[in-house]
């Protein structure tokens, strides 16, 4: 618990340093106030405009505004859509996380089975091929794979819904997109792991108690190769959800990706703040959910 | 061989280990028999074979490791030719083993009393709850104070001594008739070690279990040994019952052994006063195995290599007993 | 703790017969699928779009396909027909009374989605808000209407700035839905956002941003309830690739903006096919003609215009899907020009030979501004236009933007020698097409100025006399086309892939009428 | 410790001690020539691109747009691979798409290190509040996923050539600070720094001469890894339109206008799409290698 709190308080001074990013690059973005307005809107309009945003104030002043804005959460209004630009970026949030939960399922079921079998047979045709696939997966983009899926599960076989978010048969395709790259990180390191478990001297133990191979390694090996994978995929947040500004694109997906880009293509700064703040905020926590999970499956590790 | 009642008979027994196109013979034509109720030392430096002799008993040399002859017999079975679920019934409840470190000999993420339970479970048809209260009977019996606080427990959060205990209580919950202990005593410190051994005596006089016990330290085979085998380089080059061993060692190695052995209350060391280092596994000298540290080589040493004569009940192999035999003998 | 782990290991196995089950599942869609549609989704007409709707808030964007939604909630007080005629909608009769007066009468019984019944008052609450808030987007095309009298609940009149020739354009476009005064003034503007309701054919149900519209007929509907469907979707697939396989898998039954590559693919398809409909939406190379540049000389104009193959444009490019013109007013808008439509100038050895002329016998070096992404196969017209010209010696550096920062260029006038655009005009009348050659509206993006037109196109905005005002256009039409400060190349049409289960027949101002879309 | 994991792992070291010449330890390691050769072939083809390519990669040809591969009906002798939607040499382009590719991937890794290795020696050698205050940044850095950030950097300066090499490295950074840092902190209770310490040398000197060159194995095998992200990561960006622009050839630009074509002119975005999954395959695989090298038991994680 103290950890925790000691970790709480590590994060404070991590989300100034963001807010400042954030705040940073859209000060330099230039004037929003010539995108706010219509084209032929009167100078002095614009110079109104700009006062009632702060636009005139120096850069300092003009951060402690945001900061302190930000602290109620609000990250001003966005231009395109008339409102307060957070609740829309936690409108789309869930979407994303469905999309990323369905990622790591994919990944779980593909990785574990595939990881312990190519340790298990080391060096076998089995394990030559998976630990090639898993080279593949991560070595093939994106998008490529989720438009090569659509075309052969959704157009030639019919089989799966092409785009959207609806039932959980439109999960399957996205999932399986964004799910490709960690399932072959995850293999990787799950055989890799094995194989160092595989050699561990209570792996032996178990066997002279007469413990049946399958349960030796599914329950002896594999718990102990799963605890830095659980880890491993609380910090994969970050590198899952850029996966998923991709996927969403593919399949149209209504997340904070497909709303980010917008916001980026339109210039919506208030837009992009609030996602990058809460993207970057997700991380956070999930990193350290990772970490107290840790301490938390490892038994060897004293929770003080 | 004078075997009254052997439960466990180890004939020219053969484990190699294969690297590349290397073999390296860690167990070359060894032979021994363990008597009911008997504790027999396996005694050698590093890497000599006594632990490739008790996990080849048990069947789980792993690849690039395989039984290459010989035959281990338990009663009248042929472990080294038990199928697959015939040598799970052997483990564990038959002979079951007690490694040498313990914290890395128990998972780390089970509590200890689970790992006993499942040692019980896989070999009985019992409920949970009697498994559990046998674990906890157990517990009891290798001398662990707070059974029950200490069931919930996981290994690290044991110290040395308890760790061992438990592994002691695992490896009886199957009512073994034979315990392979391989240097069980040689992580713990020295009033921990002699509880240990006491409470490894006790069990074979109560249950009548044999002992295999593996180790490098010549004190521990006199506090607990009835016989004593000396290995070096994969082959048995001594073999006598404990007095007559400690009384009149034969061989030079196992001379060179108790020359170099600390004194029992000193703190347990490697034997490293030994002059020169064990061979190569890859480069066998030929003839005798140790003619190369041998203090007494001679010509015949290099190239040929000496069987192992019986004198007495008192198995050597070394050129220099069988001619002291023959002398004797003329 | 082992409880936990336990815990989990049952949950993965759990997920791991769902997933078996699913997968299961999925061997035998086409039932699957199939008996899931023909009961609910048969009745649902699905619409593929590439953008999603901008805003309810009717005068604040300028997007037709958000507007091409709108029509099926909210009614003008003018409708457009297929052919482009006016014809009135809420509007039962109308008359000029003086040249900046009109006067309206609506159809009696028109009822809003709450079953308010719209009156002269909304019309005035609508109207008012969108001229004189000038912060909306559709403000400047609203401006011109000074007042909105009203008479009596049916009676209105509308006084505007001075004559105003296209009024009735401008009742018929984007902004001119009619808002519910009651409704508003109750619950507030962001009540509206959120849950807006209007007097159309169809009303609001839900809006998942990014993902989904979904509509249902309205049951009082003026004029009779949309029997063919029970739901009305219109779905967001950015994707071109995605909602072509979408229409090709049945989860869509129309979609815009057909890629040309994907036309065969979609009429092999059974089931599904293109079908085209021109649009007045023309592509153009904005030329700037300021001293600084090369472009400044006539001469250099000519030559670009000479030098580029439209024709090929249209047939490699396009694939079809435009037809070369020489001017930006084309049929169907009021002011079009025939003799400057379907045709196009194109002469290499001549464009040789005026460089020659101007100097430029070693070539020349321009600048060509591009949008990312935001014109229909822009990207590749802007490849062949450059490649086009490099046979005449002029290299072009392509300079591909952001769309924002594109027009944050434009509206600075910090464009340089070219940039490409693809102009719409939403109000079919020559004045919003010719407004940008004005003296005021050249000066940053095109440096151009020419008093004639200045003249002609004051007169013109203001002349009530069709006739004269149509070849005052014509005259304007003629004068850009020899002076080039824009350089038109095509009008593009635009391609649909329709499911055979609709009917459904294009609009050339892109609007989707879901009422006139049949089931077959 | 007479055990048999000891007995094992003794021939083990025993083998490798007898050839750990760098040159054997390539080629024991098959998978890593194999990547080796790739790579090797691709920087090949990048450095020859003048002289092997067939035809100007940026030549159109609107008449002949979209022709399939040679050995396909329809295709020509002339162009290998077929031409593209502008009719423009397939193989020309990917030939020359190799050379932006790489470019990026190894400019961008070259600055993230610059900065990430100065950063992380500075950090793990002077600990204290410096250490805190830039591992903080690291954090902040850390929890925006990389893709996003690049995306609304990009979306803001708008994309060239440079300010994506720049946008890359300024993102990746963070993970040569953590390694460096890392290293440096176990190095720094090493004798010989101890020593050069009380020797009075310069921080200067400690920090060049004696750490940077040993945190040299592990950078090598991060960056090597990086550059395959990075090409990826250029694809998935030329995807969201904010990637290298014409008429700058890269191979995520090619994948990327050829994604339209995937369903009826496999071609266009298939060849692109292989040069990307190839390279990155042996830029993985030597990845691998080097680590296996370098620290058979190291715990770099590649993040793709």
């Amino acid at each position: 618990m103290k950890y925790f709190i000691k970790r709480l308080i590590q994060a404070v001074p991590v989300l100034f340093i963001i807010s400042f990013i954030i705040f940073s690059l859209v000060y330099m973005a230039g004037d929003p106030v010539l995108l706010m307005l219509p084209e032929d809107a009167p100078q002095e309009d614009k110079q109104a405009l700009r006062e009632a945003l702060n636009l005139d104030e120096p850069f300092h002043v003009q951060y402690m505004t945001f900061v302190g804005n930000l602290m109620q959460g609000q990250f001003g209004k966005s231009f395109t859509y008339g409102q307060e630009a957070l609740p829309i970026v936690l409108e789309r949030l869930p979407a994303t996380i469905e999309l990323a939960f369905a990622a790591i399922f994919v990944a779980t079921i593909i990785s574990i089975p595939f990881g312990i079998w190519s340790a298990t047979k080391k060096d076998s045709l089995g394990d030559v091929f998976i630990s090639g696939g898993a080279v593949l997966g991560k070595a093939m983009p994106n998008f490529w794979l989720g438009i090569m899926l659509i075309l052969l599960f959704s157009v030639y076989l019919g089989a799966l819904p092409v785009s959207g978010r609806g039932t959980i048969f439109h999960l399957i395709l996205p999932a399986i997109t964004l799910g490709t790259g960690i399932a072959a990180q995850i293999t990787r390191l799950i055989r890799s792991n094995m194989l160092d478990i595989l050699h561990q001297e209570y792996i032996r133990t178990a066997r002279s108690k007469g413990l049946k191979e399958f349960l030796v390694i599914y329950k002896h090996a594999l718990r102990n190769s799963l605890i830095p994978v659980v880890t491993i995929m609380a910090l994969q947040t970050s590198s899952l959800i850029g996966g998923a500004i991709i996927t969403e694109t593919v399949f149209s997906w209504p997340g904070l990706g497909q709303l980010l880009i917008q916001a980026i293509n339109t210039r919506d700064m208030a837009i992009v703040q609030a996602s990058v703040f809460v993207v970057a905020l997700l991380v956070i926590m999930m990193n350290l959910l990772a970490d107290v999970m840790y301490r938390f499956l490892d038994p060897r590790i004293n929770l003080k | 061989m004078n075997a009254v009642d052997p439960l466990l008979q180890i004939e020219d027994l053969k484990t190699y280990f294969y690297s590349g196109d290397k073999v390296i013979p860690s167990v070359d034509g060894v032979s021994f028999h363990i008597n009911k109720g008997e504790i027999v030392a396996l005694v050698g430096e590093s890497g000599c074979g006594k632990s490739v002799t008790s996990l080849s008993i048990l069947g789980l040399i792993d690849s690039p490791g395989k039984i290459e002859g010989g035959r281990i017999l338990y009663h009248d079975l042929d472990l080294t030719r038990l199928s697959q679920k015939e040598k799970l019934q052997i483990r564990g409840k038959e002979i079951s083993i007690i490694f040498q470190e313990p914290l890395a000999a128990l998972n780390p993420v089970f509590t200890v009393g689970y790992q006993i339970q499942e040692n019980i479970m896989v070999h009985e048809r019992i409920s949970k709850k009697k498994a559990k209260a046998k674990a906890i009977d157990l517990l009891i019996k290798v001398g662990i104070p707070h059974p029950e606080k200490v069931y919930q427990n996981y290994p690290h959060s044991l110290s040395g001594g308890m760790r061992q205990r438990v592994m002691i209580a695992m490896a009886l919950s199957g009512n073994p008739k034979l315990i392979i202990a391989d240097e069980p005593t040689t992580a713990l410190d020295v009033t921990i070690q002699a509880q240990i051994l006491q409470l490894l005596k006790e069990i074979t006089e109560q249950q009548r279990t044999s002992i295999l016990f593996i180790t490098h330290d010549l004190g521990v085979v006199a506090e607990i040994a009835d016989r004593v085998i000396v290995m070096y380089a994969g082959q048995v080059v001594e073999q006598a019952d404990v007095y007559s061993l400690f009384d009149n060692p034969k061989h030079p190695y196992t001379k060179a052994l108790f020359n170099s052995s600390p004194k029992m209350d000193q703190i347990d060391e490697e034997l490293t006063a030994i002059e020169g280092a064990v061979p190569s596994p890859f480069e066998k000298p030929m003839g005798c195995k140790f003619h190369t540290r041998c203090p007494y080589v001679m010509g015949k040493c290099k190239s040929i290599s000496p069987d192992l004569e019986e004198n007495n009940g008192h198995l050597v192999r070394c050129w220099l007993s069988t001619e002291n035999a023959k002398s004797e003998v003329t | 703790m082992s409880r936990l782990i336990k815990s989990i290991f049952i949950c993965m196995t759990i997920c791991c017969v769902m997933l078996a089950g699913c997968s299961n599942s999925t061997t035998s869609p086409q039932n699957n699928k199939g008996s899931a549609q023909s009961n609910k989704e048969d009745r649902t007409l699905t619409i593929g779009m590439p953008v999603d709707m901008a805003s309810f808030d009717i005068h604040n964007h300028n997007t037709i396909t958000t507007e091409a939604i709108h029509v099926n909630m909210f009614n003008y007080l003018f409708k457009r027909t297929e052919d482009l005629e006016f014809k009135p909608d809420l509007v039962d009769t109308y008359k000029l009374v003086n040249d900046t007066t009109w006067e309206f009468s609506l159809k009696e019984g028109v009822t809003f989605h709450n079953g308010d019944p719209l009156s002269s008052s909304d019309v005035k609450f609508t109207l008012d808000r969108v001229s004189k808030d000038q912060t909306l987007k559709e403000n400047s095309q609203y401006k011109q209407i000074k007042e909105v009298k009203v008479l009596d609940d049916l009676h209105f009149q509308i006084i505007t700035d001075g004559p105003q020739p296209a009024l009735l354009n401008r009742l018929s476009r984007i902004g001119s839905g009619i808002l519910p005064k009651k409704y508003i003034d109750e619950k507030g503007w962001d009540a509206f956002l959120k849950h807006p309701i209007g007097s159309g054919p169809f009303k609001f149900v839900e809006w998942k941003r990014d993902d989904r519209l979904v509509l249902e007929p309205f049951d009082k509907y003026y004029e009779g309830e949309v029997k063919d469907w029970d739901q009305l979707e219109f779905r967001k697939i950015a994707e071109d690739s995605t909602r072509v396989n979408e229409l090709l898998s049945g989860g869509v039954d129309i979609i815009l903006n057909v890629p040309p590559n994907e036309n065969a693919r979609i009429k092999n398809h059974d089931g599904t096919d293109v079908t085209t409909s021109a649009s007045n939406v023309v592509g153009l190379l904005g030329v700037n003609v300021d001293k600084e540049f090369p472009t400044s000389d006539p001469k250099v104009r000519e030559a670009i215009d000479l030098a580029i193959d439209k024709k090929a444009i249209t047939e490699h490019v396009l694939k079809g899907a435009g037809v070369p013109t020489r001017t930006r007013v084309t049929p169907g808008n009021f002011g079009d020009h025939p003799e400057l439509f379907n045709t196009s100038l194109y002469d290499v050895k001549r464009a040789k030979k005026l460089m020659e002329e101007a100097g430029y016998k070693n070539g020349l070096e321009l600048t060509l501004h591009a949008p990312n992404d935001r014109y229909f196969k822009g990207k590749e017209v802007v490849e062949a236009i450059a490649a086009m010209l490099s046979e005449v010696g002029i290299k072009v550096n392509l300079d591909f933007m952001e769309w924002s920062k594109f027009t944050e260029m434009r509206n600075a006038g910090a464009n340089k020698e070219l940039f490409f655009a693809a102009n719409g005009n939403s109000l079919f009348d020559a004045a919003t097409a010719l407004d940008v050659y004005t003296t005021e509206r050249a000066q940053k993006e095109l440096s151009y100025s020419n008093p004639e037109v200045d003249t002609l196109l004051a007169q013109a905005n203001s002349n009530m006399n069709p006739k004269d005002r149509l070849e005052q256009y014509r005259k304007v039409q003629e004068i850009v086309a020899e002076e080039r400060p824009h350089i038109m190349l095509y009008l593009q049409s635009d391609s649909y892939g329709v499911s055979d289960k609709v009917n459904f027949k294009p609009r050339m101002d892109q609007m989707i009428f879901a009422q006139e879309i049949t089931k077959k | 410790m007479p055990s048999l994991v000891n007995e094992t792992s003794n021939v083990k070291s025993f083998t490798t001690r007898k050839r750990k010449t760098l040159f054997s330890q390539i080629f024991k390691s098959r998978t890593g020539v194999l990547g080796l050769f790739i790579l090797t072939l691709v920087v090949l083809i990048a450095l020859l691109a003048p002289f092997i390519s067939p035809h100007d990669p940026a030549k159109v040809d609107i008449t002949a747009t979209l022709l399939p591969p040679s050995w396909v009906e329809g295709g020509s002798a002339e162009h290998l691979l077929g031409t593209d939607n502008m009719g423009r040499d397939l193989l020309s382009r990917i030939i020359y798409g190799s050379q932006i590719s790489l470019l990026v991937g190894i400019s961008s890794v070259v600055v993230a290190g610059l900065i990430g290795v100065l950063i992380g020696l500075v950090s793990g050698y002077y600990g204290g509040w410096i250490d805190n205050v830039l591992m903080r940044i690291v954090d902040a850095f850390l929890s925006i996923p990389n893709i996003l950030f690049t995306l609304v950097i990009l979306g803001i300066f708008g994309p060239s050539l440079i300010t994506l090499i720049l946008v890359i490295g300024a993102t990746n950074w963070v993970n040569y600070a953590r390694i460096v840092r890392s290293e440096v902190l176990s190095l720094k209770e090493r004798e010989f720094v101890k020593a050069a310490k009380t020797m009075g040398v310069r921080d200067f000197f400690i920090l060049f001469r004696h750490l940077l060159p040993n945190v040299v194995s592990s950078l090598s095998v991060v960056s090597t890894l990086s550059v395959a992200t990075t090409i990826i990561l250029e694809a998935s960006l030329s995807f969201l339109g904010l990637g290298i622009k014409p008429p700058d050839v890269s191979w995520g630009g090619i994948l990327s206008d050829g994604r339209d074509y995937l369903a009826t002119h496999w071609w266009v975005a298939t060849f692109p799409g292989l040069a990307i999954t190839i390279t990155v395959l042996g830029i993985i695989l030597v990845g691998d290698w080097l680590r296996d090298i370098f620290d058979p038991r190291s715990n770099i994680q590649n993040d793709i």
